[in-house]
């Protein structure tokens, strides 16, 4: 689906600012990965490669004061909202500076304060959350703010989907729900994961504004995505936006994904929307292939440093630890008969 | 006289227009009040702050979290406590994670109307305070009279943590009282319903008055049954507890919610780790029979405890 | 909608039949109606009025052997499914030779072994239920055989209805399921539970086929259901049926329904679909008026004669049950300590 | 050797291929094996009889309920225990109900990937089985060695009742056995795992071997701790507790799910209800902390019980 008319075109700072964002998530990751293989991680390693160009279009778009909450794969929009490589590092590795202290980790990190939203696992479970979230904002007298959400096309599936859309859709609210559908959930193709010809079908269903996109194209990401998300932030209510991609990597670093179809892989779904965004920078003379590797050694340098930094803090003390699951924390007990 | 289920309505009046940040979310619970019209009016006399929900249990818990992050004091109404099943997954793992994951608290109440009425059958009889005094992170109230069903959910609004606020059906009509109370006990804090000496009940909601019945009819037999009523089941005010059977030495405890890790069974594990010099003979429990509710009235009356069934009880543990 | 071209008509007799097991069911309502208000019901009354049309359609066209999950407002698909007038006063006046034995009651009934399910309070849970049983059919190799579910367009909205509805459609399952849009849900009217110009466009979202009707119209309801339900008989997967129609009486019998918008009771939906059959019969003079008034007649006899019955019938006793919540009764336990 | 993670996939084997009406439904369970591989090569094995479901654990369990009302026996895996919380309501509310109030059994299987593991979090490693036990209608396995694993899904399949069956992700790999077992004890049947004179802790799951190293190096002391493996938390085998109880006089009950209405709460109700006479000293119990479960591996590790953590308490418990 190429750019509408109306829109004004994605120039080539816009594009290059994006990708810049993906290189460092793309960088990042790689070097998760290895960490990964070392062992240096704590918990699991689930990562967006080749999902970087809708993951930072969402991200760009949004504003301080809007809300984000990302999911598995948004690497690349979180980095574009404002998370940092230190944080992200913090988590993985374990340290106790990190926003989430060792008591979560990984793509569970958040800091909710600042609209940036710690997802819980169970999937579809933020899509009402952001939309309450919206909700009180509309409560409490301001508007032009949006909320961003992401899902992949297995969460689809869930109740809370629908549950959420359908709530979000009643009120009008300014959100947006972006769906990654990445071809698998974990093993289970899009074949036994629904039934409709293109999960675009759904919008009609709720009644919002439904959009398109091929997510391996930075520039249709971000003229998509600022498009719903300005028609959202106009008071068009919910927008969901849908991306054909395909996961470049296993679900987890621990899963090979053998099972993937090789003729997807072949297929221009299959495409590495990193590398394809820097072959558009250079074929439109946007920088040099020079300036492209630079970024990327930039990228890799804060990364390594940050690693070196990061490996060097402390883990969470568990004698430190409250240990109390309530902000009362004279409610907590302690069992004791001990 | 204010019942039971008026005190939960001017309580919420008073919550809404007292704190900005109070809104009610929920099935029908706005121009139409509420299933039970537990949010009568408030619809009209606070617009825009109280509005229906769709008939999904999941997004309105998950939209309450979304809102207590963004500094709101969501109250939302399960039209049943049964079907607060449909949002658990919100409750347990969003809401009751949250500060403990992130640091921000989530202070949601969600209120829940609770327990058996004659015919209500398996899918709307629940008593679900154990299932959710299970799972950390969340303040579980049962507030056994027209002032703690009051002073209660004042608190609970108030509160920082999320709330899960068990009211009790069968007590919304019959229940009564001359007016609201001034002052309410501290979250957390059990009461002495009745001063005793032989023994003690503890218990909780509308088994309170099951228990205070039996009692009276204990005293006709001499027997002076002291009552606790536990207010809220997590936290457990267990020094309050621990002080009575100090005092009788007999503990019985009865609950209307299913034996299996119920409420009697978490209090008689504590008192039997921390005050096991304390009884003189073996604790009892008394629960709701471990079937689902049954709708029949007179199945009913057999399956969760009783005053004739309590006393009956209460008399064992006075004999052995 | 008028009737499809390639349907065969629907005939007097078709029409006649489905008529009088509606009359059954609205007469019996009106009788349960009155002994609510005399205190003689042990339970919650809740009444189908007004979706006798489009429920008489559903149970009409399955076969012994199919699978039938009723839900609120289905008196008359009941009674078409075979269930009785005897069976339904057995468990509303609390007979403990009903269905139930007092355990259950009212529209919880059902005997799931002769394939008509008891539903259970939560909406939406159903649906997965009859996908599973159907699902369990094929696995054995039994075809031919279809399911069908009702919900309300309030249960529409439940994270169960879009899981159970999807799963379906994955399996492509000989479901049929209808959607009586009573314009409320309780006091909830459509314009607070979905946002979509009409429940049917939830249909391509899912992948399944769609089919629209004027529930108060029984020629309509009889020949979309009877077309839905070939349809998936011969193996086209999942029927999404949605009916227009409003619920002519309170949410229950403890409701006097003041919130239904008087514009649409005198609107088209509002009419009463018992009536328009009976004054379609007389004037197509598929029987006179003097038969019709004999047939309720017949109604009221039966339904009068079972109340005096059922009346002198025992109430379980409490000492006869076993109390076990499990088949393997040695399980129960009793929590003595006692 | 054959691990707890394959006896678990030996008994689906042997289950589908001694029984025509089993199946296997859930997320990834079919050519991908499952997460866990726990379903490997069983959908090559028994084609058209094992197949992956869409993300929806509520339809998963609920079509599980209408295949296992017309006849057949599905064995259904959730990814994690954690995620049957969204599909709790089919579980409590239409399985375990279903025998009750219509006379017609749900013989369904519901496997859940339980407990702790290094790194897991709040989201992967929780024991569910105190919340599943408190509803009527549902047996709650808990096997804590590679024969039970396989011996007790093998009866889980062959009851007639839902049974939630909750196998260990800790004991998953490391756990192995020389062979398959020939029989196995009868459904709700506790096991005395290591006899002793001194206390007896109660315990169950992956808990069960971090009781037994706690018991050997209380053995380096002179103390001989008598360790029961529960087996199944839902029908509880209190003979066997008390049995154990009279013998040693002290108890100690040990569990992983969170400590407010666990199994350690209900076995001390029961004991000190049915066998208050039997107890020396005050019983007591160690849980997981009643917080969500910490991912950083240095918090996990305090936050469940260890073999030191027991250990250390039953040195408490013979010091009283
Ligand atoms: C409710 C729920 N069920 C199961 C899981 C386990 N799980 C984690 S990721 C995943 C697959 C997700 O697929 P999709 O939504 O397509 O996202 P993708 O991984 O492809 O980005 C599953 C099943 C979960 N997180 N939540
Ligand atoms: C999951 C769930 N939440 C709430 C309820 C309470 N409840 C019973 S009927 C009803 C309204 C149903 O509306 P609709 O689906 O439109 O059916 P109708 O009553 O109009 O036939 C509600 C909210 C319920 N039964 N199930
Ligand atoms: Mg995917
Ligand atoms: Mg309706």
């Amino acid at each position: 689906m190429p750019t509408q008319k109306a829109d004004p075109p994605v120039t080539g700072a816009d594009f290059i600012k994006a990708y810049r964002l993906m290189l460092v998530a793309r960088v990042l990751e790689e070097k998760l990965a290895s960490l990964y293989r070392a062992g240096a991680i704590k918990g699991g390693v689930f990562l967006g490669r080749g999902q970087e160009a809708l993951s930072v279009s969402v991200g760009i778009h949004l504003h301080r004061g809007d809300i984000y909450a990302p999911l598995i794969r948004d690497q690349a929009g979180r980095m574009a909202f404002g998370d940092t490589v230190l944080d992200t590092l913090r988590t993985y590795l374990g340290s106790q500076l990190g926003p989430m202290r060792g008591r979560d980790g990984n793509i569970h990190r958040g800091r909710p304060r600042e609209g940036y939203y710690a997802m819980i696992s169970h999937l579809g479970a933020m899509i009402p959350a952001v939309a309450g979230a919206l909700l009180a904002r509309r409560l409490r007298g301001e508007s032009g703010i949006v909320g961003a959400t992401c899902i992949g096309d297995g969460g689809t599936s869930t109740g809370a989907f629908h549950e959420g859309l359908n709530a979000a859709a009643v009120e009008k609210l300014p959100l947006i729900l972006v769906v990654a559908n990445n071809q698998y959930a974990y093993s289970t193709p899009n074949a036994r994961q629904f039934a409709c010809a293109d999960l675009l079908d759904k919008a009609v269903g709720y009644g919002v504004v439904g959009h398109k996109v091929d997510a391996t194209n930075l520039e249709q990401c971000l003229a998509t995505l600022r498009r719903a998300i300005g028609a959202a932030r106009a008071g068009g209510g919910p927008q969901l936006v849908v991306g054909d991609l395909l996961r470049l990597v296993g679900h987890g670093e621990h899963d090979d994904g053998s099972y993937v179809d090789p003729a997807l892989k072949a297929s221009p779904v299959g495409r590495d929307c990193v590398l394809l965004a820097e072959e558009r920078i250079i074929s439109e003379n946007w920088a040099p292939a020079a300036e492209c590797a630079k970024w990327r050694q930039e990228a890799e340098q804060e990364v390594n440093a940050t690693v070196d930094k990061v490996r060097r803090e402390p883990g969470p003390d568990p004698e430190d630890d409250d240990w109390a699951a309530f902000s009362n924390s004279e409610f907590a007990e302690h069992y004791a008969g001990l | 006289m204010i019942t039971y289920l008026e005190a939960i309505r001017l309580a919420q009046e008073k919550a809404l227009s007292e704190d900005t940040r109070v809104f009610l979310y929920g099935q029908d619970v706005g121009n139409f009040g509420g299933a039970f019209k537990a949010t009568k009016s408030l619809a009209k006399e606070f617009p825009g702050r109280v509005f229906d929900a769709p008939l999904s249990e999941d997004a309105i818990i998950g939209m309450a979290v979304g809102a207590a992050i963004e500094g709101m004091r969501p109250i939302v109404e399960m039209q049943f406590a049964d079907f607060s099943t449909c949002g658990f997954n919100q409750i347990v793992n969003h809401a009751a994670t949250l500060y403990y994951r992130t640091g921000v608290p989530c202070p949601i109440v969600v209120r829940l109307p609770s327990g058996g009425t004659s015919g209500g059958g398996p899918f709307h009889s629940q008593s679900m305070e154990a299932l959710y005094a299970h799972y950390p992170g969340l303040v579980v109230m049962t507030p056994a009279t027209v002032e703690d069903a009051y002073g209660m959910l004042l608190q609970a609004v108030a509160l920082d943590d999320p709330v899960i606020f068990c009211e009790h059906k069968f007590l919304y009509y019959h229940l009564k009282a001359e007016g609201l109370p001034e002052s309410v006990l501290p979250v957390g804090k059990a009461r002495l319903a009745r001063p005793g000496r032989d023994a003690t009940i503890v218990t909780h909601g509308a088994m309170l008055h099951e228990s205070l019945a039996a009692a009276l009819d204990l005293a006709e037999d001499g027997y002076e049954v002291e009552i606790v009523d536990l207010r809220t089941v997590k936290p457990i005010d267990t020094d309050t507890i621990l002080a009575s059977v100090a005092r009788t030495g007999r503990l019985l405890c009865v609950s209307e919610e299913w034996p299996w890790g119920g409420v009697a069974a978490e209090v008689i594990s504590r008192v039997s780790s921390e005050g096991f010099g304390l009884l003189d003979v073996a604790p009892m429990r008394l629960n709701a029979k471990d079937t689902p509710v049954p709708y029949h009235p007179d199945l009913w009356s057999v399956h969760r405890p009783t005053a004739r069934s309590i006393a009956e009880a209460a008399r064992r543990l006075l004999h052995i």
